[in-house]
């Protein structure tokens, strides 16, 4: 078992939390297990023999100090970088040498920290980039703009117009993205991601730069697509409320190695992370 | 040393240090983004802008430190004085030498220089002795210990807390007597974002050092900010001392999240809240 | 109808070839100018408008067509550019305009069967490349003694630059002399490989077949590498000052073609005298009147002149003639010594004399070389290459054309 | 194949590289420290060198006078540049840059031809360009002591240069300047004051190739192409790297001479003209960012 | 007040997916079109057509070319004019080499050739960015013309390597006037044109520009980097194929492989630059405003009567600092200016 793996951490109070969150709500099956993970840049050791495991229909929270590993984490588990070593398991088969296409063609979707949108479109058409694994046609019929393309064309348009009313950013359909501002970005950033009805949704700081009141509507999308969709979410963040309120389970890295991983009260009652992380008074 | 150089004289907080009046910002020759903001920061408080996503925070800093012009944005209307000065024709470089520095949002550390070159073009107003500017690194490095692991990296391959810390560092390290921070806590773990915030009023008390700071994160902001002001749709509906606005009803359930019942979990928001405005 | 007789001038006086366009348009104008001043061709003036192409082929062609319908109609017109002449070939026969290229363009254009609107006048390509031969050989006493001679064409990477090659292959076979061809990039700003090559090869002549700054660097180049400038022989592209001057000392002794004998005219003297005396000169430095490219320019004005002055004699004397009449005029052109020296350019170009099987109407040319000032003929005779053999090409190419353009050649009346 | 014929091209070869690299550090130092490719330097050089002979042949006076006079029109054209082009452009994007010294090219070529006429004209330096006589006699080697006084000129300029990018503060403020015009202004560096300075600089560097390019073909339009033989140069060491100038310069000098005169003739010739920019090409796709330049920085 | 949208509500998808939403840009350019199509080949004189108005259309067409690669794609190009030259010497040697072969058909198969060129030199834009690549792709525009000038088959053993372009004949019909000329040339740019934007608005435009913006996030998204680029430069170099197949037939008629130099190359880059990078309407807004410019500058300094080195000189000038103007008023292009007016204008009487 993997798990075994996992309780080579040090720590005594870190249980693996299948009971926890069952207690909370049903997870099924593992969906994505990641095995000795190890990557370097350089002299820049940013993962360390790094394990954990994403349950189906979880969410999953990394958190962890700056420059922790989190966002490399998410770059491995989407094939932009490629770990020196260990082995991602993803819906029962190893994955040899995912890029990043091979890894959104199956069904992982993400937002970046940094905001990847892209700047010259509009927010429909950056929605619309997200369904493009989907799009049968070929470039002559979509020239032409003609019979199949046109109603393929449109087909997507109304599933892009249902994210958009999900997301609540009709006023801003046609505006460019590169004037909007930060949060509304992000969220136009969410919904590209989920334009690719993906299976795991990877998540890095949806939240950064907003306040109370719109991170509340931005858990509030987190998790109603997690309940209406099944998606599984990986998400990391900085903001402990969020992070214990709505994730399952969460693992805990610090300088590329992973020193927590439980349910969000077991978490923040190890000392470990309490002293790389949260510090004192949260 | 840090001492912030014209700020021995402190005056009482009466007279504004740095004023802004009425201003209209417009982007792009039609968008219409400020409509008439006017604030204040008195000498060596600590003022804090809050408001939602696109209210004009971030145009209101680039206002008052004149980057606007290089984002195609006009201010059409009104004027920004600081130390008693009109400022708003002035560039930035004279900014910075009269002491008022800017942490951009989004941090925009120059990713092909490393860590410390990076912190050092923060001290190029400054004709600083090698010792000096030595001393200067030290500080920053003693307030960021990630900074200094990090020092010889590029800052486009560091982590984005790691950017943001540089970018906070570099403004340090002009020894500004006035920051204009932007979303200093974006990205950044929480107990960093304690000890930055720490960092500021550090530099408030002891260095006399004033700040405008723009933050989406209320409730620290208020925690340690004097005074507050509220932005929506590109105008001011709100001011008062910090202590004022965290008590006050409507700034405790939108931007503190905070309802008479005390904090609700984010797992049990059931319903979207359509959100209040004061000016619809 | 306007009394003037209209001339489009597509000219070039920025950019890379600026040097040699102001110099020529240049004498063309101070010409017009001078006959403006004595009446005009029978009383008929002439008037003229530039139009900057930048030796560019869109804008020239441009160009054409905006000049072609002022002031009643364009009756002649001369781009001074390979790239604008060939642009605007199909167009003349349609427009009844007729184009002159003096010393360049097509040479099977000379055959005005196939191309009766075009006048590739006193000489061209295939000529010259003839009379280098010709020149070479007599220099080296004699045609049979190029017998296991080499000679390089270093030549500009261009249809320019090409247009020889069947004429030398031909006399190479013929005279049984090596021909070694290298090609230089344009602009031509670095050569340093060519003449390293050249200097391998040790030829006995190398034939600079350059235009614009390619020359100068060539001369540069070859000193920079020991290599003798006496040996080198330039085409008449390459035979200005100003391939010659911004050299320096480099370029003593080395020779190039020419179509006018260098030296001072009584026509230079009356434009010096009435036009630039009196402020009117068309070129900013008088250092250059006589020049190369002012002489070639006032060589060029002189045969249109007469040509419209043969034109009148035929369709009417003190009128202005239409572009289907100066066509006319130029096919029947005759500018013999007599003529010459009325005009006061007595041995400044070869007689011309052309009909409608041969629009060149000479094919001779003079080699000129450099002293270090200034350009000296050093062939007191005008030199004729095989004029036979340049024949046969040029019957064989321009029928090429016909076929391909569908024309049945013919002379028009 | 005859040894002494190789070295001769070889040789011949670097030190036309040199020429080249003279021109491309032109290009490194605006790229360098501004992120504007700068496509007006091929009219720089020509603009200095004409501004120069043209001072010479108006006034009569020795090349003593007008190179001083000539550096100093330059640096009033480095100002000129910034104030009326870049100052207004700052933060707009790259291309906007690029195409704005392309206007600038335009504007420059019309304004020295207007200023100095388009005849072409001479440069004489005191130094001739003649093979040296020491190395023919000695080791039987033919090289222009020209093209040695250019190549030692050329390499004390990249030397300064790389110095002051690389030990001086204000070197730091250029590079930072290339990343990010908006945080620069905003950490206080005067882009307008720097930038002013920078383009004055590249002024006097594009006069120093101007007088050695003129001096070696005439001073022409022409020689606003040889920006053009600078190219490959700069995309083979890299645009952000005064060594790279140096180095590119030999190998494509080198490469190029080697490809025209051994395998130019089995195809035609005139490959000089495409070959660098191939060679340039294949190298790339091994480095994407030249021999020395600063890696493109991909992340997200 | 009469340039407005409100009260036009959309009421399916596909109304709001329409190239010009706006019901007065739809009747401005049907008007337009009609006026290209019936007035101007009745009223415009042969020297308009045949010298501004078919050299503007082809240009467009390039830009529109360019602006695929460049604007949309975010590939900086240099190589233009080489495209042109392919897809002109192609389709010579197709119309030439196969007989009976359609003129129009001859066209395609020059763009074809083009596009397979435009795909060999497209594949290093796989691992060179920005103005690397950019410099990188002025190899195709010295290789290209260097074969047409080596290879003597290309132009058909011609000795000088200049080419004649065959008279346009289709279904027996000959355009050999200027009208006839103007009118099949905007018929092609025309349908070029409504093709590209039909691109542009669906899944292939998006695919170009996310990988214009973000490459690294388009592909994470699942666009492959591979084949967007190459069928950006693919799509390209066919527009500027038959771009230069026309400038060859409808245009100069005779053309040597020079013709189509560096310089071409960097004009029609202004276009795009000038015009708006990332528009179709700002391909043919540049294209009119170089094509234009320098004639009115011509004109304006002939009445001048300044002498001409003076005027030629100035003009140069002028030309480099209205670029240069331009740029600073609106980076993004005339297209952008062109787009603000109007939102000025829909604003209008009452801004904000
Ligand atoms: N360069 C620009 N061009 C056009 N509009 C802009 C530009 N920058 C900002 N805006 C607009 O101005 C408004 C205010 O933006 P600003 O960045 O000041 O907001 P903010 O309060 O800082 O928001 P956030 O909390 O998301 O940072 C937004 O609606 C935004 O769309
Ligand atoms: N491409 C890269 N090249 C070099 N170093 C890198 C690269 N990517 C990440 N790193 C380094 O790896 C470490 C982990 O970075 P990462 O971005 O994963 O941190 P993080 O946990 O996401 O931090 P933050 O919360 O600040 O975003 C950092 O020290 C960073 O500098
Ligand atoms: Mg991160
Ligand atoms: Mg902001």
């Amino acid at each position: 078992m993997t798990e075994e793996a996992h309780m080579q951490m040090n720590e005594p109070e870190v249980h693996f939390g299948a009971d926890a969150s069952a207690a909370r709500r049903a997870t099924g099956p593992v969906i994505l297990d990641l095995k000795n993970i190890s990557l370097s840049f350089g002299g820049v050791k940013a993962l360390t023999d790094i394990s954990f495991d994403v349950r189906q229909h979880e969410i999953r929270a990394i958190i962890g100090p700056n420059g922790a590993g989190k966002s490399s984490m998410l770059n491995v588990i989407n094939g932009v970088y490629r770990p020196q070593q260990g082995q991602i398991v993803y819906r029962g088969e190893i994955r040899k040498n995912m890029d990043c296409y091979a890894a959104a063609k199956s069904g992982i979707a993400r937002t970046f920290q940094n905001i990847a949108l892209f700047k010259g479109m509009t927010v429909l058409d950056n929605i619309m980039t997200g369904r493009n694994l989907k799009m049968k046609s070929n470039f002559l019929m979509q020239a032409l703009y003609w019979g199949p393309a046109r109603r393929e064309e449109i087909a997507h348009r109304i599933k892009a117009e249902e994210i958009i009313d999900f997301l609540e950013i009709q006023a801003i359909r046609k505006t460019p993205v590169g004037r909007l501002p930060y949060g509304l970005q992000k969220r136009v950033e969410l919904g590209r991601a989920l334009a690719a009805e993906p299976e795991i949704l990877l998540l890095d700081e949806p939240m950064a730069g907003m306040n109370v009141e719109e991170k509340q509507d931005m858990c509030r999308f987190i998790l109603d697509v997690n309940d209406q969709f099944g998606t599984t979410i990986v998400l990391i963040e900085h903001d402990m409320g969020v992070v214990m309120d709505i994730s399952d389970r969460v693992v805990v890295l610090d300088y590329g190695k992973k020193i927590g991983d439980g349910t969000p009260d077991e978490v923040r009652s190890n000392q470990d992370v309490i002293n790389a992380y949260l510090g004192v008074g949260c | 040393m840090m001492t912030a150089p014209a700020s021995t004289a402190a005056t009482p907080a009466a007279a504004p240090y740095l004023s802004v009046n009425n201003v209209e910002v417009i982007y792009d020759h039609v968008i219409l983004v400020l409509k008439g903001v006017s604030l204040q920061v008195p000498q060596g408080k600590i003022v804090a802008l809050l408001g939602a996503n696109g209210a004009g925070k971030s145009t209101t800093l680039k206002t008052i430190s004149t980057l606007l012009r290089g984002e195609r944005g006009d201010v059409t209307k009104g004027e920004v004085q600081f130390k008693g000065e009109r400022i708003d024709q002035l560039t930035p470089n004279e900014l910075v030498k009269r002491g008022l520095s800017q942490v951009m949002e989004g941090r925009h550390c120059f990713g092909h220089l490393t860590i410390e070159e990076n912190l050092l073009t923060g001290a190029y107003t400054l004709n600083d002795s090698r010792a000096e500017l030595k001393e200067s690194l030290e500080k920053v490095y003693r307030y960021f210990p990630r900074l200094k692991e990090r020092r010889n990296s590029q800052a486009g391959y560091t982590s984005g807390g790691e950017q943001q810390m540089c970018a906070i560092g570099r403004a340090l390290m002009a020894r500004p007597s006035m920051i204009l921070l932007d979303e200093p806590s974006m990205g950044i773990a929480p107990q960093i974002v304690e000890e930055i915030f720490g960092i500021v009023k550090d530099l408030n008390t002891k260095e006399n050092v004033s700040f405008l700071l723009a933050e989406q994160n209320t409730s620290i902001a208020l925690r340690y900010a004097d005074f507050g002001y509220i932005l929506e749709n590109g105008r001011v509906v709100m001011e008062g001392a910090a202590e004022e606005l965290a008590c006050n009803e409507d700034v405790k359930e939108f931007y503190l999240g905070v309802s008479g019942a005390g904090r609700k979990s984010f797992r049990d928001m059931k319903f979207y809240r359509r959100r209040k405005r004061w000016l619809a | 109808q306007p009394a003037e007789q209209y001339v489009a001038l597509p000219s070039y006086r920025v950019g890379p070839y600026a040097a040699g366009g102001s110099g020529f348009y240049g004498g063309i104008i101070d010409y017009f100018n001078l006959v403006n001043l004595s009446g005009g061709v029978n009383g008929v003036k002439i008037s003229w408008e530039e139009c900057e192409t930048e030796y560019n082929p869109s804008r020239g062609v441009e160009c054409y067509e905006r000049l072609k319908t002022k002031n009643g109609g364009a009756t002649l017109v001369e781009p001074l550019s390979t790239g604008v002449a060939y642009g605007v070939l199909d167009r003349l026969a349609i427009d009844k305009i007729p184009m002159t290229m003096i010393g360049y363009g097509r040479s099977d254009a000379a055959n005005g069967k196939v191309f009766p609107y075009v006048f590739p006048l006193i000489t061209s390509y295939w000529n010259q490349a003839a009379a280098m031969i010709k020149y070479i050989g007599d220099k080296e006493g004699g045609m049979n003694k190029l017998k296991g001679k080499k000679i390089v064409h270093l030549y500009h990477d261009s249809a320019f630059g090409k247009e020889p090659l069947p004429v030398l292959e031909a006399l190479s076979k013929q005279y049984g002399f090596e021909l070694i061809k290298i090609p230089v990039t344009p602009p031509g700003s670095e050569q340093q490989s060519q003449w390293l090559q050249i200097r391998q090869a040790r030829p006995d002549h190398v034939i600079l077949w350059g235009w614009g700054s390619m020359n100068a660097v060539a001369i540069k180049t070859a000193q920079r590498n020991g290599f003798p400038r006496e040996k080198i022989l330039g085409v008449w592209w390459a035979g200005s000052e100003e391939d010659t001057v911004p050299t320096g000392d480099a370029a003593k002794g080395y020779s190039a073609m020419t179509f006018n004998t260098p030296g001072n005219y009584p026509v230079l003297d009356e434009i010096r005298k009435k036009l630039y005396d009196a402020g009117k000169g068309n070129l900013a430095d008088p250092a250059r009147i006589g020049s190369v490219y002012h002489m070639r320019g006032v060589s060029a004005a002189i045969l249109w002149v007469e040509a419209m002055r043969t034109a009148q004699e035929k369709f009417g004397k003190g009128k202005r003639v239409t572009g289907e009449q100066l066509r006319w005029g130029l096919e029947n052109l005759n500018v013999d010594e007599a003529r010459q020296k009325a005009i006061g350019a007595y041995g400044m170009l070869p007689v011309v004399k052309t009909s409608c099987d041969d629009h060149e109407g000479s094919g001779a040319v003079k080699v000129q070389q450099w002293d270090g000032k200034k350009w000296n003929a050093v062939t007191p005779n005008w030199i004729v290459g095989d004029k036979a053999l340049t024949r046969k090409l040029l019957e064989e190419s321009s029928a090429a054309y016909a076929a391909e353009k569908k024309i049945t050649p013919a002379c028009l009346k | 194949m005859n040894i002494n014929f190789f070295f001769e091209v070889l040789i011949g070869g670097l030190l036309s590289g040199v020429m080249y690299a003279l021109v491309a550090i032109g290009f490194v130092l605006i790229y360098k420290a501004s992120g504007v490719f700068n496509f007006a330097q091929g009219a720089m050089v020509y603009f200095a060198a004409l501004t120069c002979v043209g001072v010479v042949d108006k006034f009569g006076v020795s090349l003593w006078v007008a190179v001083p006079v000539t550096m100093v029109v330059m640096i009033l054209l480095g100002l000129a540049v910034e104030r009326v082009v870049l100052r207004p452009l700052v933060n707009q994007p790259e291309i906007a840059l690029f195409m704005a010294t392309i206007g600038m090219a335009f504007f420059i070529e019309g304004l020295a031809q207007l200023m100095w006429g388009a005849q072409v004209r001479k440069l004489e330096l005191p130094i001739e360009d003649v093979p040296s006589q020491y190395l023919m006699d000695n080791y039987n080697i033919l090289v222009s002591q020209f093209d040695i006084m250019a190549a030692a000129v050329c390499g004390m300029l990249v030397i300064a240069l790389a110095l002051l990018f690389s030990k001086t503060k204000v070197g730091r403020a250029l590079r930072a300047v290339a990343d990010d015009h908006q945080a620069a202004l905003a950490v206080g560096i005067p882009l307008k004051r720097i930038w002013a300075v920078l383009w004055a600089v590249a002024g006097l560097v594009a006069l120093v190739a101007g007088m050695l390019w003129g001096a070696r073909n005439g001073v022409q339009f022409a020689l606003t192409f040889v920006a053009l033989k600078a190219l490959p140069v700069l995309i083979l060491g890299g645009f952000t790297s005064m060594p790279g100038a140096i180095v590119g310069g030999l190998i494509i000098g080198a490469s190029e001479k080697m490809a025209e005169v051994f395998i130019g003739p089995l195809v035609g010739g005139g490959i000089e003209g495409w070959f660098p920019y191939v060679l340039a090409l294949l190298f790339l796709l091994v480095r994407p960012e030249g021999l020395f330049g600063e890696k493109i920085i991909r992340r997200i | 007040m009469l340039y407005r949208e409100a009260g036009q509500f959309k009421t399916s998808y596909q109304a709001d997916g329409q190239i010009f939403p706006i019901l007065q840009d739809r009747i401005a350019l049907l008007a337009l079109l009609v006026f290209a199509i019936v007035a101007v080949p009745l009223a415009a004189s042969p020297y308009a057509l045949s010298a501004i108005l078919i050299p503007f259309l082809i240009f467009s067409l390039a830009a529109i070319g360019l602006n695929i690669l460049t604007g949309y794609a975010g590939q900086l190009s240099l190589g233009t004019a080489a495209f042109m030259a392919v897809g002109a010497f192609a389709s010579y040697n197709f119309i030439l080499r196969i007989p009976g072969l359609p003129v129009l058909l001859g066209f395609v198969l020059g763009g074809l050739s083009a596009a397979l060129v435009g795909i060999a030199f497209g594949l290093p834009s796989l691992r060179i960015r920005g103005f690397y690549l950019a410099a990188a792709t002025l190899a195709t525009q010295f290789f290209v013309v260097w074969c047409l000038t080596k290879i003597p088959y290309l132009t058909n053993y011609s000795s000088s390597g200049v080419i004649t372009a065959q008279p346009i004949v289709i279904l027996g019909y000959a355009f050999d006037t200027p009208g006839r000329k103007y009118l099949l040339v905007l018929g092609v740019v025309a349908v070029m044109a409504l093709l590209a934007k039909n691109m542009i608005r669906s899944n292939v435009g998006r695919s170009w520009m996310a990988v214009r913006d973000m490459d690294v996030a388009a592909e994470v998204i699942g666009f492959r980097l591979m084949r967007t680029k190459l069928l950006a430069f693919a799509v390209s170099s066919f527009y500027c194929g038959v771009a230069g197949a026309l400038y060859a037939y409808a245009y100069l008629g005779t053309v040597e492989p020079e013709a189509y130099n560096l310089d071409l190359s960097f004009r029609i880059l202004f276009m795009i630059i000038i015009g708006g990078v990332g528009s179709v309407l700002g391909s043919f807004l540049g294209a009119a405003f170089i094509v234009l410019l320098p004639v009115l500058l011509n004109v304006v300094a002939h009445s001048l009567s300044l002498p001409t080195s003076v005027a030629s000189n100035l003009e140069l000038m002028v030309f480099g600092a209205l670029i240069i103007f331009f740029l600073i008023v609106e980076p993004h292009g005339l297209a952008r200016l062109w787009q603000i007016g109007k939102e000025k204008l829909r604003l209008w009487p009452f801004p904000h």
